[in-house]
């Protein structure tokens, strides 16, 4: 499913952001992504979905080496990737149930397969209340919500959350979990970038743990 | 993407930043203006030339009791010829009288009457030219009863050459002025979209085509060229309302106006946003 | 906040965002353009009616032996005349014709020559119309040896009447091109300004006081205004050479072209970005 | 120094986030401010730096009534105050440092000082070899401690703190709080928003929990 071969990424001003990172996903796994700020996590999921180029190495995602990705087939390839950006990245002049809709509406989803979808993530999410809010009128934790539907409600491929909880509560971090492993279970491939140690033992998957650029562990 | 969701999206973009869309209307707007009033001004310059030129014509000079319907109607029959008319010498004396009283008053102190009778024969338009006023004086002279035929070839040549340097001003002032607006337009829609460069950033990372983010900003572009388009439309016949007060014969033909802004209007709202949104989806 | 940081954050402001910078640059130097191109062709239209007033005089037709000399120096002490020039009879009958060949050339028919002598007597500019003309004209009348005086009152009038609907017409006009290009100008700005309300927002929240914020903006605006008044200073030299090279008589006075460009510039700069701002910083 | 009198707030669409707030704040003083996702916790605090005005009620904030603030005066207030925003709020189009610097340039702060007690807090934090990175260069948890260089520089007499370890792994996010439990002692009273309850917990400190928009709690 996702395959790095000899991965690094060196920023501008020779900064070295990761370094010979090699690792394989299969389909249907569940990865967390360890290490402490500045480690590189956002810049391993940044190049799953071809927003950064890895400056040596080569990346397999969905058996397409993306070295070779046309350009005009990058939006093809993100459609079938669903991500919760650590930033949120909403759009601004929309409000939520907007938000989420866009996510579905890129994909050509019939009008009516959209409502439903939507409805039901955001019921699950406990979001409908705040349907017709724009992003500057929610919460952190609402916005982090929404970031997190927008990435579900497609049922992807794959799923990259970066920081899912970062502004969540203790109760509402724990229910984006079985969110995140019921999506698993249901055969989504999911890579969840955390520093959270305390999410991760609980529950006891697959941890690539990144040190100094490197891959230190990956258990 | 379907039409509808087209339409939708492109409103919504208009909608959700209704300040920036105002901001680039009035923009818009004003620069399409400008150009409508040029546009304005040149028609009105070329109406005004072109009865100048209605006025070429060539003088024969007639014999003593010449007969003048038979000539009249000899050259009624000359290729070119579109009308012709009997000035006699009573009529002639007045008429130069008239004209000169206002530049030169020397000619009251004539007492006898000079002047021949003569025709005044028109031309039809393409033969306005000292090519052509020769070629009908040549065949006009060969009339018995003609004395002479003047066409003021000098007249002529000084128009065109006059003509010819409006006609050049104008042009280039005309393209300077398209290429102005058309310029301001599509930085100004730069503009509106670079305030949005974030947002259009978002699109693409969320995985939508270049198409899904081009079609609201260029239906925003077209709405933004036909609203433009027309309020230029209503400031240039406010213009001509204002105008008309003071100058009285003023030509505007209002339909091709209409068009013509509402489709310039179109076509740079268009290019505008197309080419505005190269930078964002390369 | 002290100028070092005032002129730092502007300059910040521009690099940081020289995209922005840039393109609101363009449209301000292509509008200011406009502005200089009207601009011009009002100075030339008003330096061409000049040369045309310049030709307003008297023609004082001489009785037969008139001494003319004698009433040379009589007339030019009269208060408003400039100047007096003697034509014979002879050189007025040359004059008529050269003058006449180009437009009617029924006057080579002559064969004994009627024109008397005459002195023409150009006047200062402040009499150069109806009344002026008349009050000198009755002073020429009661000297001796004149025989009849006409001075066109209906030509000068005519010649008022056109100028006064140029003018009219040319300040309407450039009424309207000031209103647009400031307004276009205005309205640029406020989009740099726009796509910024982000930062300024934050900036507000950190607690920088409205001076601290407008500063920078201020200063763009006035870069901007001077750099696009010289921009479109270059551009209307280049226009004025190759108009030279088709119409002779072309006057720009370069230096205050040079002038007004940078301080239109400066103050349209200016008052768009602190009109822009306002909407910020309420 | 801060003190809230029966504040409610209402937000547009009857929305009532907060009802009757009451509490009072010493000079001096440490409190978290607690409650889930949507409790109110930064509509509290925006409240304090008249982001937000209250719907009803009275806010006094260093001996002045907030409502009878005028518009001239806000950004003197919000000199004396630091804040550190949930969402960062970083200035993009300024590097790291500038980011910093702009707070003190705003209270006029001489050059010299300047110079000196920006470099202080950038190498307190770690972050000095990042001086010259735009934020889009910045990984979050960088991000959340240029956040946090920024409030901390001007050595505030009121310190609000909103969720400022989100993003933080467990060892920097104990290295904040010790540097807020630091600045504390030297005499700046701190707000803390937060729901990492593990956090409160460590510290013992007074702390306001708010449930259902209502102080539930204050100990
Ligand atoms: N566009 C960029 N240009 C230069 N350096 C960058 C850029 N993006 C990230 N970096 C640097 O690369 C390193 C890794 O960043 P990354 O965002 O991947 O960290 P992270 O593991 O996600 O950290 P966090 O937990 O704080 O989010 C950081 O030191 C960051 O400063
Ligand atoms: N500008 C606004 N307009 C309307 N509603 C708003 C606005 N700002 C906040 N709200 C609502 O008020 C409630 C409280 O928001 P607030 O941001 O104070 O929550 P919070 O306690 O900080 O939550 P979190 O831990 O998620 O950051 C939320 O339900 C939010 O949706
Ligand atoms: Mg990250
Ligand atoms: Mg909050």
């Amino acid at each position: 499913m996702i395959t790095f071969d000899n991965v690094t990424k060196v920023y501008q001003k020779d900064w070295v952001a990761l370094q010979d990172i090699s690792f394989f996903i299969e389909k249907g796994e569940f990865v967390f992504i360890n290490g402490k700020t500045g480690a590189g996590k956002s810049t391993l999921l940044k190049m799953i979905y071809k927003d950064e180029e890895p400056t040596k190495g080569t990346i397999k995602v969905l058996d397409q080496n993306l070295r070779l990705l046309k350009k005009k087939n990058i939006p093809k390839l993100r459609r079938k990737i669903g991500v919760i950006f650590q930033d949120f990245k909403l759009l601004q002049d929309r409000t939520l149930e907007e938000n989420v809709a866009f996510a579905l509406e890129v994909t050509n989803t019939q009008p009516r397969d959209l409502r439903k979808q939507m409805l039901e993530i955001l019921t699950y999410l406990r979001l409908s209340h705040k349907k017709f809010s724009f992003p500057y009128q929610l919460s952190g934790g609402e916005q982090q919500k929404v970031a997190i539907a927008r990435a579900l409600v497609r049922d992807p491929y794959i799923l990259l959350a970066d920081e899912p909880t970062g502004n969540l509560d203790e109760k509402s971090s724990q229910e984006i979990i079985d969110v995140l492993l019921d999506i698993n279970y249901k055969g989504t491939t999911v890579l969840m970038a955390t520093h959270n140690l305390k999410l991760i033992r609980k529950v006891k998957k697959r941890m690539l743990r990144i040190e100094d650029g490197k891959l230190a562990s990956d258990e | 993407m379907s039409l509808r969701i087209g339409i939708r999206e492109g409103v919504r973009t208009i909608t959700r930043n209704a300040s920036l869309f105002i901001m680039s209307l009035l923009v818009t707007s004003i620069s399409l203006f400008l150009l409508s009033l040029f546009a304005f001004v040149t028609v009105n310059l070329y109406h005004f030339l072109n009865i100048l030129d209605e006025k070429i014509e060539i003088i024969a000079f007639l014999e003593q009791n010449a007969d003048y319907e038979a000539l009249e109607s000899n050259i009624m029959k000359i290729n070119g010829v579109r009308d012709v008319i009997y000035v006699s010498s009573a009529q002639a004396l007045k008429d130069l009288q008239a004209e000169l009283k206002e530049t030169e008053e020397v000619l009251r102190v004539f007492e006898s009457n000079p002047l021949p009778a003569s025709l005044r024969i028109k031309l039809l338009a393409k033969f306005r030219n000292a090519r052509g006023l020769e070629e009908i004086s040549d065949k006009v002279m060969l009339l018995r009863g003609i004395r002479e035929t003047i066409y003021g070839g000098e007249l002529v040549d000084q128009l065109k050459k006059i003509t010819g340097v409006i006609t050049t001003f104008d042009i280039a002032l005309l393209l300077i002025i398209i290429f102005s607006v058309v310029f301001v337009i599509f930085q100004t829609i730069k503009l509106t979209i670079f305030a949005r460069a974030t947002e259009i950033d978002i699109m693409r990372l969320v995985g939508a085509s270049n198409t899904f983010i081009a079609i609201p900003f260029t239906f925003e572009g077209i709405t933004q060229g036909i609203m433009g388009g027309f309020i230029a439309f209503v400031l240039t016949v406010i213009t001509k309302r204002v105008a008309v007060s003071f100058l009285s014969d003023i030509y505007f033909p209002q339909g091709y106006f209409f068009l013509g802004s509402i489709l310039c209007g179109i076509i740079f709202g268009i290019i505008g946003s197309s080419l505005a949104l190269r930078r964002f989806l390369k």
